[in-house]
C-alpha cells in the first residue's frame, strides 16, 4: 500500500524535474512579490524588518496557491486521475501522495528560498531562524488544505480565482500563527505556541485534509 | 461474475437508459453496442464504480460494488477513450508506474517485452510527446500484455490502430477469455475476438 | 416611551447618523432581498412557460437544445 | 432507493413545494410581529446606556444579525451534509437557498459593526476578533455561492458545495480562535456583556430582532428553495402542470 504511494510521489518529482518551468514560476513568482513590498512601503529598514513576517508569509502562502490548479489538473486531462481513483489504492492515501509532492515542489522551494529573501528585510538571524521553521511546519498544510480548493474547482471555468476565493479564508489560522511565530520570536516571547499550533493545523491539513478532497475528486470523475 | 439490475443512467435532464440489466460470466465478453451518445461510455464508467448510478445497482461476485470498494478495483482494468499516459514520462516509465499503482508486478524486462509485443521497441525510452496518436494507444494498451486482472473494461481499445494492432489486441483479448476473465467491450469496427460466448447489448434502443 | 419629543428620537443624542445609517440598510436589505426574489420567480416562470411551448411547438429541436 | 421510510415521501419537491407555498405567508407575519415589537422595546422603550448613550442601540441589529449569519451557516452545513449522506436533492436545493441570505446577514453584521464602532472606538473599521470573524465568514458564503455558481451539471454544484460547506463548518471555529489569538485589543463579545450589565428590557429587545431575523430567514429560504425547485424539476410533469395553472 505505502509503496504505491511513494512510486506516486517519485512518478510526480520526476514529472516536477522534467517540467521545470513549474517550480521556477512558483519561486520567482514569490520573489518578486517580497521584492514589490520594499518599493511600496519605503526602504527604511525598522519598518520592512517589522513587516517582513507578514510579508514573507503572505508571499509563499500565494505562492503556493499558484501552483494548486495544476495539482489535479494535468492528470484529469490525460486520464491519469481516472487510474488514480480506480487504483486498489485508497483514494485519500493517494490524495496524501499527490499533497506531499506538490509540498516538495512548492512548499519546501519556498521554505529555502525565504530566508535568503528575508536578508532583503534585513531579519536578524534568530528572525530568519523561525521564519525557516515557521514556513517549514506550515506549507504542508498550504498543500493540503489547497488541495481540497484544487479538487472542488477541477474542470471548473475561472478554476484558478475561484480556488483562491474557496482557499483562503481556510489559509487564514495558517498565516497568523505563522507570521506570529516569527513576530514572537524576534518580540523575545517566544514561539512555542504558535509553532506547536501550526504544527497542529498542518497535522489537520496532511491526515484530515485528504478525506474531503478525496470525495471532492469523485464528483469531479462523475 | 458480473451481473447489473435496472441500471439507469441519467445525463442532465434526459435518461440515456433505463431499467438495464445483464449477467456476465468468466470466460465471457460483452459487446456493447449503440450509436454515439447513447450511453455506451457512461454505462462502462458505472460499471467501473466512476459514475453513480441514478438507479439499480451493479453486483461483482454478489457484493455491489460500492461495498466492495478496493476490493473490487483491486480485480478491475479499464481503460477510458483517455490514454491515462504521461507525456513526459517515456513508455517504459508510464508503464512502470501505473504497474506499481495497481499493485501488478512488473519489471523492467516484462515492461519492455510488453512493449515490444506492441510493436513500440524501439521507443522506449522516448517521451512519449513524440509519438503519434497509434503509438500512444499502444502504451496505454500495453498494460493489457501482463495484466491479470481478471474484469477488463475497455472503451474503444483499437481506436487509432492499424489492422494488425487491432489482430494483436484482440488476441489478447482473447487469451484473458480464456483464463477466465471477463471482459466488457465498447467498439464501432467490427472485430472478431477468439473466445467463447460473446453477448450483445445494444443501447439507445430502449 | 423614553423619548419625550420626535426630535429627539430622530437625533438619538448626537448619534442619529450612525443609528438610522444602519436601520435604513438593513430595512432596505430586508425589503429588497424578497422583492427581488418574487420578480425573479415571475421571470422564472415566464422562462419556463416559453420553454413549454416551444417544447410543444418542436419537440425534436427542443430535446437536443436542452439534452 | 432508500428503505422508503415515510419521510422521504414529505421531502420530494413534487410534496414539499405546495406545503413550502403555504407556509411561506406564516413566516413572514410572524417576522413582521417580532420585528416590530423588537424595535418598539429597543429603540422606544429601552433606556440610554451609561457610557455608549444612544449609539449602543444599533446592537438591536448587530447582534441579531451576527447571529442570523453564523447560524444560517450551521443550517446550511446541516443540509448539505444530509444532502451529500442521504442523496435527497431537496436538502441541496435547502442549502443552496440559505446561502445568499446568510451573506447578506454577514454584510448586514459588518454594515452596522461598523456604524456602531464609529462613534464608540472612533473607527469605522477596527481589528476585532468578532468583526474580522465576521468578514471571513462573508468570504466563505461568497466562495460558496462562486462555486455552486460555476458548475453548471446541479448535482455536482450540490456535491461540491455540500463539501465546502463542511470543511468551512469544521473551519469556522478555528479560525475564530486563531482570529481572537491574534487580536489582542479584544472587546468582550456583547452578548455576555449584556448578561452582566444590559437592562432585561435590552435583552428582551434583541431576542425579539433575532427572533424575527429568524422568521425572516426562513420565509426568504423557503421563497427562494421554491424557486430552485422549479427550475430544477423543470422536465417534470408536476412542474409543467403547476406553470400551466399558474396565475
Amino acid at each position: 500500500m505505502l509503496n504505491a504511494v511513494f512510486s506516486l510521489i517519485a512518478r510526480d518529482l520526476r514529472l516536477g524535474m522534467r517540467r521545470q518551468a513549474d517550480i521556477a514560476s512558483v519561486l520567482f513568482f514569490f520573489i518578486i512579490v517580497v521584492s514589490l513590498f520594499p518599493l511600496g512601503i519605503g526602504p527604511e529598514p525598522d519598518q520592512l524588518r517589522r513587516l517582513a513576517p507578514g510579508i514573507l508569509w503572505v508571499a509563499a502562502l500565494l505562492a503556493t496557491m499558484l501552483s494548486l490548479p495544476r495539482l489535479f489538473a494535468d492528470d484529469h486531462r490525460d486520464g491519469t486521475l481516472e487510474q488514480l481513483a480506480l487504483s486498489p489504492q485508497p483514494l485519500g492515501l493517494i490524495v496524501l501522495g499527490k499533497v506531499a509532492a506538490h509540498w516538495l515542489v512548492s512548499g519546501l522551494p519556498l521554505t529555502l528560498l525565504a530566508p535568503v529573501l528575508g536578508l532583503q528585510f534585513d531579519l536578524s538571524s534568530e528572525a530568519l531562524q523561525a521564519l525557516t521553521l515557521s514556513l517549514l511546519i506550515g506549507t504542508p498544510a498550504l498543500s493540503g488544505i489547497g488541495a481540497i480548493g484544487a479538487a472542488l474547482t477541477l474542470g471548473v471555468r475561472g478554476g484558478g480565482v475561484l480556488l483562491s476565493l474557496l482557499i483562503l479564508p481556510l489559509y487564514i489560522p495558517v498565516l497568523i500563527f505563522g507570521a506570529g511565530a516569527v513576530e514572537a520570536t524576534v518580540t523575545g516571547v517566544g514561539a512555542q505556541a504558535h509553532l506547536s499550533l501550526l504544527g497542529a493545523l498542518t497535522l489537520a491539513g496532511v491526515f484530515f485534509a485528504p478525506w474531503p478532497t478525496a470525495a471532492a475528486l469523485r464528483i469531479a470523475l462523475e | 461474475m458480473l451481473v447489473a439490475s435496472h441500471l439507469e443512467c441519467v445525463r442532465g435532464e434526459r435518461s440515456l437508459f433505463r431499467n438495464l440489466a445483464f449477467r456476465l460470466d468468466e470466460g465471457e465478453l460483452l459487446y456493447l453496442q449503440g450509436r454515439n451518445g447513447s450511453g455506451k461510455t457512461s454505462l462502462l464508467r458505472m460499471l467501473c464504480g466512476l459514475l453513480p448510478p441514478a438507479a439499480g445497482e451493479i453486483r461483482w461476485k454478489g457484493e455491489t460494488i460500492g461495498r466492495l470498494g478496493e476490493d473490487y478495483r483491486r480485480e478491475l482494468c479499464f481503460l477510458g477513450h483517455l490514454n491515462a499516459i504521461k507525456e513526459e514520462l517515456t513508455p517504459l516509465e508510464n508503464l512502470r508506474a501505473s504497474a506499481k499503482l495497481a499493485d501488478t508486478p512488473l519489471d523492467e524486462d516484462l515492461a519492455l517485452e510488453a512493449l515490444e509485443t506492441l510493436g513500440l521497441a524501439g521507443r522506449a525510452d522516448l517521451a512519449c510527446r513524440y509519438l503519434s496518436q497509434g503509438q500512444k494507444r499502444r502504451v496505454a494498451l500495453a498494460r493489457l500484455v501482463h495484466e491479470r486482472k481478471s474484469l477488463w473494461l475497455l472503451d474503444e481499445p483499437f481506436v487509432a490502430l492499424d489492422t494488425a494492432a487491432v489482430e494483436l489486441v484482440a488476441g489478447l483479448i482473447g487469451a484473458h477469455l480464456q483464463r477466465g476473465g471477463l471482459a466488457v467491450l465498447t467498439t464501432h469496427q467490427p472485430v472478431n475476438i477468439p473466445a467463447g460466448t460473446v453477448r450483445q447489448l445494444v443501447l439507445g434502443s430502449c | 416611551m423614553y423619548w419625550n419629543s420626535l426630535s429627539d428620537f430622530l437625533a438619538m443624542g448626537t448619534h442619529g447618523l450612525y443609528v438610522w445609517g444602519s436601520f435604513i440598510v438593513m430595512a432596505l436589505v430586508m425589503i429588497l432581498e424578497p422583492v427581488l426574489l418574487v420578480r425573479g420567480r415571475k421571470q422564472l416562470i415566464d422562462r419556463l412557460r416559453r420553454q413549454l411551448r416551444a417544447e410543444k411547438l418542436d419537440p425534436a429541436a427542443s430535446r437536443e437544445e436542452s439534452h | 432507493m432508500s428503505k422508503g421510510f415515510n419521510w422521504y415521501h414529505f421531502s420530494s419537491p413534487q410534496t414539499f413545494y405546495p406545503l413550502a407555498g403555504k407556509m411561506i405567508p406564516w413566516f413572514w407575519a410572524l417576522a413582521a410581529l417580532f420585528g416590530i415589537a423588537g424595535l418598539i422595546v429597543g429603540f422606544l422603550i429601552a433606556p440610554t446606556d451609561a457610557q455608549q448613550g444612544e449609539g449602543y442601540r444599533i446592537i438591536f441589529l448587530h447582534v441579531p444579525a451576527s447571529w442570523m449569519s453564523m447560524f444560517i451557516y450551521l443550517v446550511m452545513a446541516f443540509w448539505a451534509a444530509l444532502g451529500l449522506a442521504f442523496n435527497f436533492r431537496l436538502s441541496a436545493m435547502m442549502a443552496q437557498a440559505l446561502a445568499p441570505t446568510g451573506a447578506l446577514f454577514a454584510f448586514l453584521s459588518l454594515w452596522t459593526g461598523a456604524l456602531w464602532g464609529k462613534p464608540m472606538w472612533g473607527a469605522w473599521w477596527v481589528w476585532d476578533a468578532r468583526l474580522t470573524s465576521e468578514l471571513i465568514l462573508l468570504f466563505l458564503y461568497v466562495g460558496f455561492i462562486a462555486l455552486q455558481a460555476s458548475i453548471d451539471d446541479p448535482r455536482r454544484a450540490d456535491k461540491a458545495g455540500a463539501i465546502l460547506a463542511l470543511v468551512g463548518v469544521v473551519n469556522v471555529p478555528i479560525i475564530y480562535f486563531s482570529v481572537k489569538w491574534w487580536n489582542t485589543l479584544h472587546q468582550g463579545s456583547t452578548v455576555n456583556i449584556a448578561k452582566s450589565s444590559m437592562a432585561k428590557v435590552m435583552l428582551v429587545g434583541m431576542l425579539l430582532c433575532a427572533l424575527a431575523c429568524w422568521m425572516y430567514a426562513i420565509a426568504v429560504a423557503l421563497m427562494r428553495v421554491r424557486k430552485i425547485v422549479l427550475e430544477r424539476e423543470r422536465h417534470t410533469e408536476w412542474v409543467k402542470a403547476e406553470l400551466a395553472q399558474e396565475k
